[in-house]
Parts: structure tokens; C-alpha cells; sequence
């Protein structure tokens, strides 16, 4: 790259879904944090991409053509759209986080000439994962009445992830998905859903949902109809600091745990392997960059005591 | 040329044309009873009055804006502001009443802002508001450096969560400011004063009225309901984020022209605003409870507020 | 109500434009009752009638704005199914609507040929000065084609208005109310012009409630009364008192009331004005009005009365010279003040300056004096239905259903609005620009007498008026007024309306010649 | 006229009301060119040119819905339903180009539906839009089921990706369109009598302009653009979702009014709006070259804003 200060070190653009998001927050915080580890003489660059995947297309492209980066970790808004960048203006790694860039959200190996590594987790299989804690919860339940908090269903991402929890709760006859909804990553119109489904639904038996923010709408709903949270099987997906204790407390059955700080961190450690010509990781399983069990429940937990979860949001 | 009207057949064109949004109410309200034996029960009933209570308050207030003739598009970024300073302040103090009344204090300033930025630079609003919601946005993401303040004092969620006789306080909050603003607007100087701007601000002017603390006014209101609802669903959710609001403030216009108040002005009415915000949330709710692929949402709503808008149309057929 | 042809003056050709049995309804109002009449080629047609008639309604029909509920519209001697304004101006038939409706953002030339653009294939052709230029050339307005019609004022918005319908090269033009903001000098253009189209053989409908200019122009005149056509007649077999009993089935007797006494010289002015310029055009005015005097202004239309005025009540910003209301320094202060103290202005522009016309006539009737009507903020709707009922009832405006919107009255009955919006506030100076403007004739008396009647209490008024014979049969002393200057004063009760002309004209000339360049 | 101010003087105060947003497009360029050696190369010149080139066709045929007095809320949506058509086209047929003219021709239709609902429906623009977008996004989300369609038939990513002599064919696209789209406002019958629609349109009506047409045409011209940016984003990303063009509409709308063109109506120019998608634009890229927090940005461009709208108030500051 022809970014390189003249006194060796390196110039790095991150480029934040959006920035004023805590998980993108705790991504960067976990690159800064490999920077500082590593004791190498880099100079980061945070761009925000403002949850637009034009923007960000955008920006991928100003920060490869400039020639003013050495290096860029993503976090993409949209994994597809964003191959159009590549093959980049200048042969510098990419490193992306939580997606893939390419034509399939399934597939972690590089999808497009130029990225180097991607920290993530393919998202039917984290989906399907979290649908088997229903399952299994379900076991001796006869009808057992689940209800799917999704994120949006005129997003790739989330439609994956419902159709993959239908797959796998389908094949269960005694589960019963008594309705679907949209959460839209937000408390209160999760609240608003899960409140209106129990209109309809007071005997649920499980609500799974793929955002903790969602799970933590659904739980007011629950208190305010006057049903006890914990009586039921609830869980969501995210591992904020908000979700790690109410597992711990038992008010949440499980929660899909995710370690962006942890991402971040290893974003940066393959992309300085790659700057510095050392070998790089393909593929690094983001379930398997935290220092606890992913797919947590209290029992997981209580292994890892000090554990509080890594971004909240 | 058309045909002889009866004036009994003049009379019931114009009820559909004034009505259109409560009769839509109604249908609506009669096709999921029907639809559903868990839709019209007083529990469901008052959860769709609870949830709407934000959207309702920013609507209502709203009405006042657009009848001055004027556009507020930072009410959802004023509630976001509302809603991280709420929690913020109540986390940091401890205090959850200074939290809950940070918001609408705070707001008001914001409108106050939007008034003085749309008076003195006099470009319309909508740029004007729009400019300033993305500073107000970058306020709250700045109170928070962008994540979520989670609040656990005793006591915040009360506002929010809380019933008498069954009630939610919020619904009582809400019948409230929307019966103190009707009362505003229809019988009060002041509500005059915003018809008369709205409808002719040059003859406003000239009757005497100042035509610009008016409208600093109305934006003031604005910012009051914005706060308000902010504390109200901050509480509910007991916690606040810079994100809370989006897109709030064009749900709001939209309830309020669906609801048959004019864009240009001059004319409207605070329980139209009203029947607007619930017409779309019963669909909602509808869907919800119906269980209902949430896919045809956005479908099935777009055709209610064209056939809303249809029934209002029927009236005005004739040239 | 039966047909009469009236066409006999004129060489009896077949009719271009008749309506049969037309009616029309407009919430509760019948506006237009079972009304026949038919348009002859070469014809002049009145129409006349009292306030609410049905004249801009009817003409509506005609050039298709409107679309009657029952009846029948023969064009050509074949009836027309679908008719709107489009069609109407293809099959040769244009407008000049009673309230103004042009494109304020377009220039002149540009709103003249609006509609009728010279163009190859959608392109527009550079020939807009041109044609403009052929039509000024024929017209004789003195308009500037570029100016953009949102600067216009009033008068010269109307010329744009009768250069748009002649554009359209029609065979029938309604005309309603040309001459409402028009000098008597350019009135008497519009005449000629008038008499010109009729040698080519062209109709125009003539809607006036000026009776004088009527017999000067018209052929034929239909007079209507509450919606129905009472009938239509050969102008030579009508008088003006003929007209007058039919358009308001009574008599009037006189056109003025008797002037109230004249106020001693010695009684302390309530308003004095000295030197006042303002930055819309006022340059030098001084004037003084006392208690229970009428005092008028006389000028071209231009010069400026207008922004003496609006400096005066505060709504232009002052940049020299005094106001003193009441013995107090009102200058600069915004029209609350004024309003406040008890100066109230009457502005000439209805529709931008004074009414909120989606309102109702009660909102806007009580909207200046509202505080008198409520109480900490509250509206008194009892008191204030009253005050306001009693008020338009006092105008007789009609309908005097005051809860309905502004918009849907007639021309004239918005002016009898506009009136009352200001006198209930019981003033001691009025200022009133062209306040019968658009007003019928049975009506103006009525509002002479209430600006006599206000005189007579002991308020002060001061009177604008483009019909200079207003200003001379009711004002005790009236002022001349040239180029935003107070030139002089004349007596009024002495002076013809001809000789004011004679002397506005002069001075005019005289002011040019002293300025150098 | 203020008293004391030169013909020379009162001339400077009208050109800087006039073109505000052209000044301040230049006083940024130079601030950034000043500020970053990476700002003023041609390289990044071209690909600011080329990222904004379908929201700058929408803010361009969007000037055209502007200035006749209306609202088009539904870009988004056509964009949206635009790009998955295109891709689903394209990926079932193997024809790169039946997919890519897929787009404009259904947009246009979806333009002729906007158009027929706001004249029929005698609704004002902005709620019958608001509920036909509704409709347009439920039909996006069901054209693909939620999901994302993956182009990779040959030839597709042309129109987006590819350069004729250093200069990206999008970006030729862009300025053609808006050149026609320019002298169509200014030049043409159909755009004078634009003007004359949003200026006045009873004064239209009765100087014979057939309103409803004009108005269905400006949708129409609307859709059109919103077709044609859904087709080069699509080749450019080789795929086709149905949140695509999320919230672009009011971006669109932002742009067309702080370049100065009146929300009113009758006033406005296509040369204003291209403008003000390029000012926004030239502040994300600032941000994006320079090391600034781009938690700001917001604050920035609002502040920007709202410094073009004071700017252009000083020539106006008259009463
Ligand atoms: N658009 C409208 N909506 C409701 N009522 C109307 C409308 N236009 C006219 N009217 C009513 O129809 C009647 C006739 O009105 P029109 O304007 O034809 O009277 P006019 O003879 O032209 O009176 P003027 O001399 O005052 O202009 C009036 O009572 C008026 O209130
Ligand atoms: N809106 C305006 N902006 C700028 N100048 C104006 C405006 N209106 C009027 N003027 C100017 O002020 C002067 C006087 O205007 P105006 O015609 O209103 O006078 P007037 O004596 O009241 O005439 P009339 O009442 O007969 O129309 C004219 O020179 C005119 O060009
Ligand atoms: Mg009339
Ligand atoms: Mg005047």
C-alpha cells in the first residue's frame, strides 16, 4: 500500500456499519485495543457508514482508490453489495467482521479477491443453534407455543435467521410457532409486538428472538402481563452486558452470546499478519474468539464468573 | 353533467368527506372484532391506547405545527435527545423524577431552538427542522458516545408501566394533554392565533398577531410532546438510546394528514390526529394478534389510509 | 323563469353560447336557479346583479371552471357533454376570473400565453417577446413582459389578467369584474379595446357593478337576483334605475348619503402624519385627520396611497418622518400597536392581506379584536357570535351564516367580511383602502353609510378610493397624492371629479419636470 | 429598499440569495482541497461523481415533482422495488440488459400509479405517496421473499462498474439524463407548464392545461429516475434487496430544497438540486479523508445546512 508513513508504520480504516452503534463501538474498541497490544505504529481511521449500504460501498471505495490506507476492516451493512468494490483500485487487505462480503451470507471462506479474512459466523447455522435451545427446552412439552421475535423481514440477514429457526422447530412436532414478528432491534416495538401476541397467546411457552434489544422488549411485555419471564423460555441474541446478567439471574433461559471486542481484536490480528506477511486465517469462527461458551445458559456462565458480557447497545 | 343531488344525499357526502378517518375507525375496529375474540377486550384495547401514547402525543402537538402551516421533522431526533438525557440524568442522579422531567424541559429548549432557527432565517420549516434534527441526532449520540443507557432506579419505570384502576398512567398522561390541546386549539386566542397563521400569515400580521411567536410557540409545543412522550417510553423501556424516534416524526405527519388535517395550513383538528395515529395501529395490532405474515404489513396499511383517503375524496367528487 | 332573447341590437346572428335551465348548488347555497341566456357574435352582455347573484357563477359555466348540476350549455347551436376550461378555450371560449388567478412565479409574457405556447415538438419557440410585444401594441397597458407577476400590484395584475384572455384569440370572453382595481383612465382603455373585439365580431360577457360603465359598453344586459335571471333585455331599453329595482327588487334613491358636519379646524387631529417615507414607497406624506372627519386621498392608481397608508398603520417599515396617533409617536411601531390604540386598516387585497379564507366569517370577523371576546385566553364563543352576528347583519351580508368559510362567498360579500372584521372593533381612526371594491351597488350605499355613520360617531376615517367620486361625495377634505407625496389639498365638495384628474395629471407633470433626470 | 444599500451592493445580496448553495459548494471545495492533498485528485473527484449518481437522478426528476407542487415519498420504494425486479429479471432470464430495462419500465409504471392516486384521489401528494410506498416496499419484500437475489449472469455489473476513458458510464448516464431533465424544466411546454402547475394551479387550470396530466407525467418522470438509479446501483452491486433505497426519498427531498428550490412550489431548478446532493455528498467524503470523529458528521451537515439557508435569508432579510 502506498499509505505507509515514512517511518514505517501503518494507516488503517475501519469502517463502522454505523458509528454511533454500540456494537460497531465495541468492534473498533477491540481493534484499538489489538493496536495497542501489538505495539505496532498504526494510524486508525474510523468511518461511519451510517447504516447505508451505499455509503458504505462508498466509502470501501474512496479508502482503496485513495491511497492513503494500508489496510481496511469492515463491518458491512450489506455483505453483497459491498463485493462491487472488489477487485479493489489498490491490492490492500481486507478484513471484514460479522459478514461475509460476497454473494453468499453463509459462506466464510473469502467470497472476492481481496479479502483476507472474515470474523464471523455463518448465520443459519448461529440461528439454528439458538432454535435447538428451544427445542430442547420444549422436550417434554406438548404443545409447546413459541413465538419468533425477528429483526426485519425485508432484510436478507433476518429472513435467513427466521427461516432458519422454522427449519429446525418444524422438525419438532410438539413445537408450535403460535406467531411471527418484527422486533426491528428496538425495546419498545418489541414491546409493542410481544404485548399484542400475548393478547392472542397467553400460554407461551418460548420466545426466541435474534437481538437482545427484542428479548429485553419482550421481557417488559411479559411483566406487564403479569407473567414471570423466567417462567418461561426466553432468549436473544447479542451477549450484551444487559443480556449476560439476566441469564445469570435466570430471568433469561439462554442468549446467543457475541464478543465484538474479541471480533475486533482478531480483525485486527489478521490484517497485521497480512500487512506483515505472516500467514493469515481465512476464516476465524467469531463463536470461538470469546472466553465463554457462545451459546450460553446460566450453567455456562457460572463457569465464567467474570464474564459481563462485551458491549451494550 | 351529473345528476340531481338531493340535499339529505349532499349532507351524507360531506358527513364520509369529514369523517372518513372515524369511519375507517370504525369498520376497522368492527372487522377485528369479528376477526378475533382476543381484539376487543378492555386488556387489548388499553394496550393499544398505552403503546400509541408517544406516537399520539408528537401527532396531537403536530397538529398545532401543520395547521401554522409549518413542518417539524425533528421530533423524532428531540425525542431521542429526550430520551438519553432522561436516562442519563436518572442514572447519574439516582433520582427518577428529574430524569423523567429532564426530557420535556430539554425538549422544549430544542423547540425552542426550531422556532428561533425558522423565524429568523425564514426558510420553511422542513429544511430548517430537518437541518436541525441531525444536530439533535448528534447530540444523543454524543450524551451516550452511542450506546444504550440501561436505567435501574426505583421508581423510573412507574411513569411508564403503572396502572390506576386498571389505566395505564400513560393513557391518562395522554387524554390528558390531548383534551388540555384540543381545548387549545379550538377555543382558546392562542389556538385562533395558529389557524390564522397557518391560513393567511400576511392577514395575520396585519390583525395584529405576532406571527412569529406563534410559531416559535407551536414548535415549542412540538419539543413539549416529543419530552414527553420520550419519558414516557424511556420509562417503559428503562432505558435510552440515541436511535429511539426514528422515523417517529414522519409516522406522526403521516397520522395527522391521514387523520384530515391540510398540509397547506389553516385547517385541522387535534382528534383527527388522534383517530389517524390509532387507525394505523390497529392494523398493527391486528396483524400481531391475527398472527398474520408481519411481511403484508406495510401492504395491507398502505391500502387503509388510500381507502381512508378514497371515503375522504367521495365528498369532494364534484367540482 | 322564462328565456329572453336579447341579442336584437346587434345583427341577430345565431347564438355562440347558450345555457338553458342551468342550475347550480353549492352546500346549502342554490347559486345558479333554472338560469337561461344566450351569448349573440358582436354582442356586449352584462351581467349584473346584487353581491351573491350568481354572476361569477354563471360565467364560470360558461368557460367551463364550473359544471352545472342540471341543465343544458349549447355551443355553436350543438350541446356540449364535457366541458372544462380546456375545452372551453378550444372551442374559442376564455376568462377573466372576478378573483385574480394568475402564476405569481412566471413573468408577465409568460403567464399572458400560458396554455397557448408557441412550440415545435414540445420545444419552446423564442417568439414569447414578440407576440407579447404584437398584443401590447394592440392593448397599450405598458406592462413590462419580464416582470415577474408576484411584483405586480393589483392593477397591473388585472391588465395581465385581460392580456391572457385576449391571447387566447377568443370568440366569447367572460370578463368579471375587469375594472374593480382599475382607473377611470384605464377603464376607459379596456372600452375602446372592448369596442374593438365586438367589430371583429367577438362576444364579451361584461360582469360590473359599476351601472355607468355597464351603458357605455353593454348591448344586452341580464340582470339576476338571489341565483335566478330576472331578465335579460336590450341595454337601450333600460335605465339605470331599471336595472337597479331589478337587480334589488327596490328602489335607491340616492347614490351618497349626505355628508355628516364638518369638524371644526380648530378640533386636535387624532392622527398626524409628517413627512412619513417608508421602504415600500411612501416619500413625504403629511396629513392630518381629526375626530368625526372623513378625509380622503386622491391619486393615480401608483402613487403611492396605498404605502402611506400601510406606513402609517406600521405594516412597512418607516424610514423617516412622524406618526402621531392620539397625541402619541407611533412611528415605526408593528400594526398591533396601531390596532392596540384604536387605528384600524382596511387593506385593498382581500384575498392576501386581509382574510384567512379557509376560515369562517366569524373567525375572521372577531380575529383582530379577539382579546375582547375571551377571557384569560378563553373564547367567550357566546359574545363573540353575537358581536359578530350583529356585526354582519349591519353590513347585510349575505348569507349571514357566520360559521361558514370565507372562501365560499362572493366576491362582494367577502368585502362586507372584511369591513366587519375591522369596524367591530369599534375604532376611533379607520383606514380604508378601496373598501367597496367588488361591492354591488345596493351594498356600497350601505357601507357609504356606515363610514358616514362612523363619522357621525365621532371616528376618524381615512379614505382611499380609486373611484375618485367616492372620495369626493363623502370626505370632508381629501388630499392629492403623486408619487408617495402629499400634493395639496382640495375641497371635495367643490371640486369635479374631472378637474381632480386634471390636477393629479398636472402636478404629475410638473414633479417630473423638477426632478433632474 | 433599505435606504442606504447601492445598486451594486443590493445586486451582491440577490446573487448570494440566489445561489447560495453554489457558493457554499465551492467555499467547501476549496476547504477541503486546503485541508487533504487526497481531496483534489481526479481519482476521488470521480468517485464522489459516481456514488451519488442515483440519488442525484432522483433529486433531479424530484425537482420536477417539487416545482409542481408535489411530493414524491415513494423513490425509496420504487428504488427498492426497481433493484429486486432487475435482479430477479436478470438472474432468471441470463439477460443482463432485460433485467437492467426491467427497472425504469416498471418504475415508470409504479410512477403512473403515484400519479393516477394523487389525481384521482384529490389527496395531497404526500400522503398518497407515503401510502403507495407502503404498497411498493410489501411488493419488493414479496418479489424475493425477504431474501437477496445474486446476480451473476455476464454483462450485469456493466452499467454500474464499468469506464469509458477514466469516466465511469454511470456517471455519462447521470449527465445526460439531467442535462435533458434541465432543459425539459426550462426549455420545453411540459416544463413550463410544470411551473405553471406548482406556481397556480387553478390560474393553470384555467388557461387550459390539462393539471391532472401534467401531474400523472411529473410521477411518471419520477419513477423513471427512481428505475434508472435502482438499475446502475443494482449492476453495480450485482444484487438486488429489498431495503434498497431505504430512507432516499427524503435524502432526495433534502437535497432538492436546500439547492434552493421552493417547497411551495413553481420556483426551482434542476442545477440547484444536483447541487445540493453534491454539498451533502462533499461533507460525508470530507469526513471520510480527514481524521474527524464521524459521530460529527451529523452535527456538521446540519450545521452546513442550515448555513445555506442563513446565507441565503441575508438577501431576503427585508420585511
Ligand atoms: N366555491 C363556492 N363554494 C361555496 N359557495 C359558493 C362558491 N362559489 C359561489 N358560492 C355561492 O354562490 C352564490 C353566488 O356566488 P357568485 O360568486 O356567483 O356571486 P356574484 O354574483 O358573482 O357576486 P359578487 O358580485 O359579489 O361577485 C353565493 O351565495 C356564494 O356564496
Ligand atoms: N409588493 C410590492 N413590492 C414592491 N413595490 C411595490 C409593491 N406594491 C406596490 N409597489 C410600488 O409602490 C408604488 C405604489 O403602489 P400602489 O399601486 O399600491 O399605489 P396606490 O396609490 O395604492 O395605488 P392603487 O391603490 O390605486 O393600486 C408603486 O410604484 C409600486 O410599484
Ligand atoms: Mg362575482
Ligand atoms: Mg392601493
Amino acid at each position: 500500500g502506498g499509505g505507509s508513513d515514512s517511518d514505517g508504520g501503518y494507516r488503517v480504516a475501519v469502517l463502522a456499519a454505523s458509528s454511533q452503534n454500540g456494537y460497531n463501538q465495541a468492534v473498533y474498541q477491540g481493534v484499538e485495543e489489538a493496536v495497542a497490544e501489538t505495539g505496532a505504529d498504526v494510524d486508525l481511521q474510523l468511518l461511519d457508514g451510517q447504516f447505508d449500504a451505499n455509503t458504505q460501498l462508498s466509502q470501501l471505495q474512496n479508502t482503496t482508490t485513495s491511497g492513503d490506507y494500508d489496510g481496511v476492516i469492515v463491518v458491512p451493512n450489506d455483505g453483497p453489495g459491498l463485493a462491487a468494490a472488489f477487485p479493489l483500485a489498490q491490492e490492500i487487505p481486507v478484513v471484514t467482521v460479522l459478514n461475509p462480503i460476497g454473494p453468499d451470507i453463509e459462506e466464510m471462506e473469502p467470497q472476492v479477491e481481496g479479502v483476507v479474512s472474515t470474523v464471523a459466523v455463518p448465520p443459519s447455522e448461529a440461528a439454528a443453534k439458538q432454535a435447538e435451545g428451544v427445542a430442547e427446552y420444549c422436550a417434554d412439552k406438548d404443545p409447546c407455543k413459541a413465538v419468533l421475535l425477528v429483526g426485519q423481514l425485508n432484510a436478507p440477514l433476518d429472513v435467513a435467521r427466521r427461516d432458519a429457526y422454522q427449519g429446525v422447530l418444524e422438525q419438532h412436532d410438539n413445537v408450535e410457532i403460535v406467531a411471527t414478528v418484527e422486533g426491528n432491534y428496538d425495546r419498545d416495538q418489541s414491546l409493542t409486538a410481544i404485548t399484542n401476541v400475548l393478547q392472542a397467546n397467553r400460554d407461551i411457552d418460548a420466545i426466541l428472538s435474534n437481538a437482545d434489544q427484542q428479548t429485553s422488549g419482550a421481557q417488559v411485555a411479559l411483566q406487564n402481563a403479569g407473567i414471570e419471564p423466567s417462567s418461561i423460555y426466553l432468549t436473544g441474541g447479542g451477549g450484551t452486558k444487559d443480556a449476560v446478567t439476566a441469564v445469570r439471574e435466570g430471568t433469561w433461559k439462554a442468549d446467543y452470546i457475541n464478543f465484538p471486542v474479541s471480533m475486533g481484536k482478531a480483525a485486527f490480528e489478521q490484517l497485521h499478519n497480512a500487512l506483515t506477511g505472516e500467514d493469515v486465517e481465512s476464516w476465524v469462527d467469531a463463536d470461538a474468539v470469546g472466553d465463554v461458551e457462545p451459546y450460553a445458559t446460566k450453567e455456562t456462565l457460572d463457569e465464567a464468573p467474570d464474564f459481563g458480557g462485551e458491549w451494550n447497545g | 353533467m351529473p345528476a340531481h343531488t338531493t340535499p339529505a344525499a349532499t349532507r351524507a357526502l360531506f358527513f364520509v368527506r369529514d369523517y372518513a378517518v372515524l369511519i375507517l375507525l370504525v369498520i376497522l375496529l368492527v372487522v377485528l372484532a369479528m376477526a378475533s375474540p382476543s381484539f376487543f377486550t378492555f386488556a387489548n384495547l388499553m394496550n393499544i391506547a398505552n403503546q400509541n401514547v408517544p406516537l399520539a402525543m408528537i401527532a396531537a402537538a403536530g397538529t398545532f405545527v401543520i395547521v401554522s402551516g409549518n413542518f417539524d421533522l425533528s421530533t423524532g431526533a428531540m425525542f431521542a435527545v429526550g430520551s438519553v438525557s432522561a436516562a442519563a440524568i436518572a442514572d447519574g442522579t439516582g433520582n427518577p423524577w428529574l430524569g423523567l422531567l429532564a426530557a420535556p424541559v430539554i425538549c422544549v429548549a430544542l423547540g425552542l431552538v426550531n422556532g428561533v432557527a425558522v423565524t429568523t432565517l425564514r426558510v420553511h420549516s422542513f429544511l430548517a427542522t430537518l437541518a436541525t434534527s441531525l444536530v439533535f441526532s448528534a447530540i444523543a449520540v454524543m450524551v451516550t458516545g452511542g450506546s444504550l443507557i440501561t436505567v435501574t432506579v426505583d421508581g423510573f419505570t412507574d411513569l411508564g408501566r403503572l396502572r390506576v384502576g386498571g389505566v395505564f398512567i400513560a393513557v391518562i398522561v395522554l387524554a390528558t394533554f390531548v383534551a388540555v390541546l384540543w381545548f387549545t386549539l379550538q377555543r382558546t386566542l392562542f389556538g385562533r392565533h395558529v389557524f390564522a397563521v397557518g391560513g393567511n400569515a400576511d392577514a395575520a400580521e396585519l390583525s395584529g398577531i405576532r406571527v412569529a411567536k406563534v410559531r416559535i410557540c407551536v414548535f415549542m409545543l412540538s419539543g413539549l410532546a416529543a419530552g414527553l412522550a420520550a419519558a414516557i417510553a424511556v420509562s417503559r423501556i428503562s432505558s435510552g438510546q440515541p436511535q429511539a424516534g426514528l422515523g417517529m416524526e414522519l409516522e406522526a405527519i403521516a397520522a395527522i394528514i391521514l387523520g384530515g388535517t391540510s398540509i397547506y395550513g389553516g385547517v385541522g383538528a387535534v382528534w383527527r390526529s388522534i383517530s389517524g395515529v390509532y387507525l394505523i395501529a390497529l392494523i398493527g395490532n391486528g396483524f400481531d394478534i391475527m398472527s398474520v405474515n408481519p411481511q403484508l404489513k406495510d401492504l395491507v396499511t398502505g391500502v387503509i389510509i388510500l381507502a381512508a383517503v378514497a371515503l375522504a375524496a367521495v365528498g369532494n367528487r364534484r367540482r | 323563469m322564462g328565456t329572453v332573447h336579447g341579442s336584437g341590437s346587434v345583427e341577430g346572428g345565431a347564438p355562440l353560447v347558450e345555457v338553458r335551465g342551468v342550475s347550480k348548488r353549492f352546500g346549502g347555497t342554490q347559486a345558479l336557479d333554472d338560469v337561461s341566456v344566450s351569448l349573440a357574435p358582436g354582442e356586449v352582455h352584462a351581467f349584473v346583479g346584487e353581491n351573491g347573484a350568481g354572476k361569477s357563477t354563471l360565467g364560470k359555466v360558461v368557460a367551463g371552471l364550473y359544471s352545472a348540476d342540471s341543465g343544458r350549455l349549447l355551443v355553436g347551436g350543438r350541446e356540449v357533454q364535457r366541458w372544462d376550461p380546456l375545452r372551453a378555450q378550444q372551442a374559442g371560449v376564455a376568462m377573466i376570473a372576478q378573483e385574480l388567478s394568475l402564476v405569481p412565479e412566471l413573468t408577465v409574457a409568460e403567464n399572458v400565453f400560458l396554455g397557448v405556447e408557441e412550440h415545435r415538438l414540445g420545444i419552446l419557440r423564442g417568439t414569447l417577446a414578440a407576440r407579447f410585444a404584437r398584443l401590447e401594441d394592440e392593448v397599450g397597458f405598458g406592462l413590462p413582459p419580464r416582470a415577474r407577476v408576484r411584483e405586480l400590484r393589483l392593477a397591473d395584475q388585472q391588465k395581465v389578467e385581460i392580456m391572457r384572455s385576449l391571447a387566447r384569440d377568443a370568440r366569447v370572453i367572460v370578463m368579471d369584474e375587469p375594472t374593480s382595481s382599475l382607473t377611470t383612465h384605464e377603464t376607459q382603455r379596456l372600452h375602446r379595446l372592448i369596442q374593438h373585439l365586438k367589430a371583429q365580431d367577438r362576444t364579451i360577457v361584461y360582469v360590473s357593478h359599476f351601472l355607468d360603465a355597464v351603458f357605455e359598453v353593454s348591448d344586452t344586459i341580464s340582470i339576476m337576483r338571489d341565483g335566478r335571471l330576472v331578465r335579460s333585455a336590450p341595454a337601450m331599453q333600460e335605465t339605470k334605475r331599471s336595472v337597479v329595482e331589478g337587480m334589488l327588487g327596490r328602489r335607491l334613491d340616492a347614490t351618497f348619503p349626505p355628508r355628516p358636519a364638518t369638524v371644526s379646524a380648530e378640533v386636535a387631529p387624532i392622527l398626524q402624519v409628517s413627512d412619513l417615507a417608508s421602504e415600500r414607497g411612501a416619500r413625504g406624506a403629511s396629513l392630518a385627520v381629526r375626530p368625526g372627519e372623513i378625509v380622503g386621498l386622491l391619486g393615480l392608481v401608483g402613487s403611492g396611497r396605498t404605502e402611506i397608508a400601510r406606513a402609517i398603520f406600521g405594516a412597512d417599515r418607516v424610514t423617516g418622518g412622524d406618526v402621531c396617533f392620539d397625541g402619541e409617536r407611533i412611528t415605526g411601531k408593528r400594526p398591533r400597536d396601531a390596532i392596540s390604540r384604536g387605528m384600524v386598516f382596511v387593506p385593498e387585497d382581500r384575498h392576501h392581506q386581509g382574510l384567512v379564507l379557509d376560515r369562517s366569517v366569524k373567525e375572521n370577523v372577531s380575529l383582530a379584536f379577539l382579546d375582547r371576546f375571551s377571557r384569560h385566553g378563553i373564547i367567550a364563543t357566546r359574545d363573540e357570535r353575537h358581536a359578530v352576528t350583529d356585526m354582519v347583519q349591519s353590513l347585510q351580508m349575505r348569507p349571514p351564516a357566520i360559521d361558514l368559510p370565507v372562501a365560499g362567498f362572493s366576491g362582494g360579500n367577502q368585502q362586507k367580511a372584511l369591513l366587519s372584521k375591522w369596524l367591530i372593533g369599534q375604532p376611533r381612526l379607520v383606514i380604508l383602502d378601496e373598501p367597496t371594491r367588488g361591492v354591488d351597488i345596493g351594498a356600497k350605499f350601505t357601507i357609504y353609510e356606515a363610514i358616514t355613520a362612523l363619522a357621525r360617531r365621532g371616528v376618524a376615517v381615512l379614505l382611499i378610493s380609486s373611484e375618485h367620486e367616492e372620495v369626493l361625495n363623502l370626505s370632508h377634505r381629501a388630499y392629492l397624492v403623486i408619487d408617495g407625496r402629499t400634493r395639496g389639498e382640495v375641497d371635495p365638495s367643490s371640486t369635479p371629479a374631472d378637474e381632480v384628474l386634471f390636477q393629479l395629471f398636472s402636478v404629475a407633470d410638473t414633479t417630473l419636470k423638477e426632478q433632474p433626470a
